[in-house]
């Protein structure tokens, strides 16, 4: 199941989503055992912008109908604090560092960019790109052309490869993509969070700290897997399809819809070692036999 | 006793079989066998789901698993559970007959520190909140006084899993009629607040009179709380409570906290619903 | 709970959402003890085109958590058809006809609303605009010029209501929902259906006839609240809310939201009779009174 | 015999007691007391859902409520149901015990046409797809001949819930080796084609076949169909099936078709998972 990523050799293609798996913390929790058994063929870091976060006032969390919506507000430490703080800790992970980053700003993105370019502890950069542009007002990964600037921007600070992680509240997630591709970045991620919303049952307010949030988990997942598809379909770069993948056969329908790695995100706060469990199922299944002899594989 | 107030927990959840069920008034006891787990600090807590449709109740829910203070642990493994149906997910597992199973991970967070020599423990909780009070006492022994508050007599029933507690209840139908802190304001007053410590677990309202009353007479209490969580294991950051050292997340840095580090036991989210 | 809805009296603020409930067929399947229990205050009906559509090859549904796809594909008799039959039997439903037209060019669109704009059986329109403009090629409810230039075109048409059904696949629904209020729509509705996939289990080619389809139930639902929140902080005009809504408590959130009427869909599906259900829950609420005295209501 | 193939449903869905669950092999009969609802025609169905945790099964489903056949209908206002356990729909509701409740709505659909003077009933059935066979054998009487098709024997067990079957299984393990419409053919030589009138309902290549072989001779058949079904009262406008007059609903038309308006039985998503 080794599969090779933008020129890294992974164990298997099951990542993590960022945000859903905090390595620090779940070592605190399990302890070494982690590290023995760990769940993931890379690992992916919360998003880290320049300045510290404390992130959103609670309640941040809603469970709906499959699924739960966030309101986490991006919380760590800041560029600073995480070159001192969890670098040094996640460079040991025993699998590939990619740094998630965002900023509010073409430069506060460059400034991050510049700032992992020669680490040799990182793999890859992933671009969280589903924040506004303060200067614009878009939404920096819902428009093509906005993608365009900012992977233009950022991409000769790095020979590393740059993921573009897509947000799924767009018209059209294939051309964001297609835009990101030419201006050369070397994968994209989706889906992020849908945007979704409650009210508190009594005081009719919306009950999120954040007033809104993000729905991921089951209840995404074939609205991730339209999106996937259609993206995989567009551009010639790797995937990483993610959303609401809970099985082995969950994650082989993000492959058969065109991408190269599947995340898992919601699945691992049911299940901490849902990572292992999901890549065990998806070798057993045995994909390459699955399919009826008279049917030609797709590509 | 041991010292140390976290007990790692073994990496991913595991299934573990009903044991036994019983009803104290208005809640449930739910004892599983847990053999592969460790025996967990007073004050810690576990995961649960049903293994078998945990979903398509309430507004299709519950999808995440529930955190629930271990109330008793046995040498034999057993573990024991606290439960008032209140929603979907206490719902399901309080409907848990013996032979069926749940998905169970933990133990999880750190659980209560030690009282500092010479202060004696006063146990304060109201309502579903007397759960870690009950392994907490196992461990102190009959020295701790025990004084819990409850709704009314159908509720007090719960009592049974502690020894020895002093009662209060709303309605006055069991023992003193009022709150459990006017228990706890008796107790202090025949007391030297520099021989006291308190263990407190219970709805925010009762916490904060706890905290702000500790407060004043410069008790240490520390406060077991509760807040909305997806993971338990600080994967997902949605389980912060706001502290004087900002916000943390209950699951990795509580759920037993100093009162000192708070402002208020009263958490957005938990308990006002 | 009688409510008033662009200068119609409905008897209570529950309809239904446009083709998930024939009223017709419901007729050959209960008899008429459907039209003294009728559950709708106003009846929706299906989506029309000008030509007759046979609709989407089979299957064209598939179950998710928490939900449906469908790929229906809008079969229906056309214009002519719809006039000829379906016209005189929705007629004769016990409340107010809205009925949902889809064009695949603004000319159409125009047709089809000035077939309609003096009929007296119809008591207002509702623009289904989740399809691309074949001239365009831009979905015209996901870009607010397109939005802007089909209500400017067929508002001088009829002097019934216009409603304009948002697709709920666009970055910025309330921003279309603005364009469409700028342009002279009376109300707007939201969401559609959310675009999904799934994959066949044993071929790994796209499960439904249409390939895609489209998300609905309790899986859509807070992602429906938020744009319903969303539109309704937006616009002066009443909104129409749907997606997902199951219980009377549930729309009670959608009408806190900022909706003036909610729709059941697939709600439908699961209880013929849910939307008798919802709106006896809904009253039930005694919303008013839910509020604590602190509270200023929401407007 | 009523020739009327539709009975009115009352609208909405009602809540009904399981009053025994019985296994046949592979196959679980829930019966039911619709109480509130009139008698079903042969071949009509209705849709069920389990009235709790309804959901949450493997990938989070069931979602929507499934498609049954009515097995049978007493006089006592029982209805019975066979179900084989293929998904998690099925799961759940074959797991349900004596005392638990459905969610039922129906009768739905046109059920069997009574055959035309003279010609005599051939029923044949595959797999689950025995079950309407059973309510319309109930009315037509022991002249029908039933021919039932099985995988193996754990599945052949079923044919209890008819009378007087004869039997095929692919495994030789019960009756005739191979396939049920082995049995049809050797009816139908034994008999005038002018004077048989097929009823068949069962995994779609079986239809296929019997609805080729019925068209080459000329004997009038009606299939029971399946298709994925959402609501079973023609609101969503998903289970159509292609005939010879274009899609059809077969909640509303179906499920019993007449063979001749088909041009093939294998009807797109149903019975090819
Ligand atoms: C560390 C810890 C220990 C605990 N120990 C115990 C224990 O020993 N015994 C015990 O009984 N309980 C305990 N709890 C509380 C228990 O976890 C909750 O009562 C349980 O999660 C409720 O789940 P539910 O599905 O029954 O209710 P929910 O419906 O989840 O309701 C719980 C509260 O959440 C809010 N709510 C309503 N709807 C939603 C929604 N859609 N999504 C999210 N929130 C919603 C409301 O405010 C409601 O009151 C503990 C909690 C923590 C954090
Ligand atoms: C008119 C009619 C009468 C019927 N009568 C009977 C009867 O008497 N007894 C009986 O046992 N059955 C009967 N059925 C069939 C029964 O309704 C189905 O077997 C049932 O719906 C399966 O539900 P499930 O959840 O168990 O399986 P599902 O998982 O829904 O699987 C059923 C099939 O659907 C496909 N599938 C897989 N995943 C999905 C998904 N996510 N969404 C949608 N489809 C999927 C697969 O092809 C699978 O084989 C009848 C069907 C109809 C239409
Ligand atoms: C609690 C939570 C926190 C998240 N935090 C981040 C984040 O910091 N950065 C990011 O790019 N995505 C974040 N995500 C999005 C996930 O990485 C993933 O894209 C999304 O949850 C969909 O996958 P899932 O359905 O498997 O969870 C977060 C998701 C959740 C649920
Ligand atoms: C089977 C099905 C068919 C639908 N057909 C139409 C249609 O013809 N026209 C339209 O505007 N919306 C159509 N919709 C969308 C619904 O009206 C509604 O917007 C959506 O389903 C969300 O509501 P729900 O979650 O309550 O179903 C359809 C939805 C479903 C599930
Ligand atoms: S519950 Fe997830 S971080 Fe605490
Ligand atoms: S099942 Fe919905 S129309 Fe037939």
């Amino acid at each position: 199941m080794s599969v090779r990523f933008c020129g890294i050799e992974l164990a298997h293609p099951i990542i993590n989503g960022s945000g859903t798996f905090d390595a620090i913390a779940a070592r605190r929790a399990f302890g070494d055992t982690l590290l023995d058994e760990f769940p993931f063929a890379a690992f992916v870091s919360k998003t880290v912008t320049v300045e510290p976060r404390q992130g959103n006032p609670p309640p941040r969390l809603w469970e709906v109908a499959g699924g739960l919506i966030n309101s986490i507000g991006l919380p760590n430490k800041g560029l600073d604090g995480y070159l001192a703080q969890d670098l040094p800790e996640l460079a040991r992970l025993p699998v590939p560092l990619i740094v998630n980053v965002m900023g509010f700003t073409r430069e506060e993105v460059a400034r991050l960019v510049a700032a992992f370019a020669e680490r040799e502890e990182v793999a890859a950069l992933e671009l969280n790109v589903s924040c506004p542009n303060v200067e614009t007002g878009l939404i920096m990964g819902a428009d093509p052309r906005e993608t365009a600037a900012l992977v233009t921007r950022v991409r000769p600070l790095t020979t590393k490869p740059i993921v573009v992680k897509l947000t799924p509240n767009a018209t059209d997630p294939a051309a964001v993509a297609a835009a990101a591709e030419a201006s050369g970045a070397d994968a994209v991620s989706l889906i992020n969070t849908l945007r979704g919303m409650a009210l508190h049952p009594r005081t009719r307010e919306p009950w999120l700290g954040g007033r809104t949030g993000g729905v991921s988990g089951a209840a995404v997942r074939s609205i991730a897997l339209a999106q996937v598809s259609a993206v995989a379909n567009r551009v010639a770069i790797p995937v990483v399809g993610m959303g609401g993948v809970q099985s082995g056969g969950d994650a082989a329908d993000v492959l058969d819809a065109g991408a190269t790695l599947v995340a898992v995100g919601t699945e691992s706060f049911r299940d901490p070692a849902a990572a292992c469990r999901i890549s065990r199922e998806l070798e057993s299944l045995d994909r390459g036999q699955a399919r009826p002899p008279d049917e030609t594989p797709k590509q | 006793m041991s010292a140390d107030r976290r007990t790692l927990a073994p990496f991913g959840r595991r299934r573990v079989p009903i044991v036994d069920r019983c009803e104290y008034g208005s809640y449930v006891v739910l004892r599983c066998l847990d053999e592969a787990g460790p025996a967990p600090r007073p004050g810690q807590f576990y995961m649960l789901a049903a293994a078998e449709a945990w979903g398509g109740g309430e507004g299709e829910r519950p999808f995440l698993p529930r955190a629930f203070s271990v109330l008793r642990a046995t040498p034999e493994s057993e573990l024991h559970f606290l439960l008032e149906a209140v929603g979907p997910g206490t719902k399901r597992l309080g409907a848990l007959a013996e032979g069926e199973e749940l998905w169970l991970a933990g133990p999880f967070g750190v659980g209560f520190a030690p009282p500092a020599e010479q202060r004696r423990p006063l146990l304060v909780g109201g309502g579903v909140g007397i759960a870690p009070l009950a392994i907490w006492q196992d461990e102190l022994g009959l020295d701790a006084t025990v004084l819990l508050g409850f709704r009314d007599a159908a509720h007090a029933e719960g009592a049974a899993v502690l020894a020895e507690a002093r009662l209060a209840t709303d309605d006055g139908s069991v023992g003193h009629r009022g709150l459990v802190t006017d228990l706890l304001i008796q107790e202090l007053d025949h007391t030297d607040d520099a021989r006291a410590a308190v263990y407190a677990c219970g709805p925010p309202p009762m916490l904060e009179a706890v905290r702000a009353l500790c407060a004043e007479r410069g008790v240490p209490a520390q406060l077991a709380l509760e807040s909305g969580m997806a993971c338990g294991y600080g994967a997902c950051f949605g389980c912060v409570v706001p502290t004087r050292a900002g916000y943390v997340r209950l699951c990795l840095e509580g759920p037993v906290l100093d009162a000192e580090l708070l402002e208020t036991a009263l958490i957005p989210g938990t308990g006002h619903g």
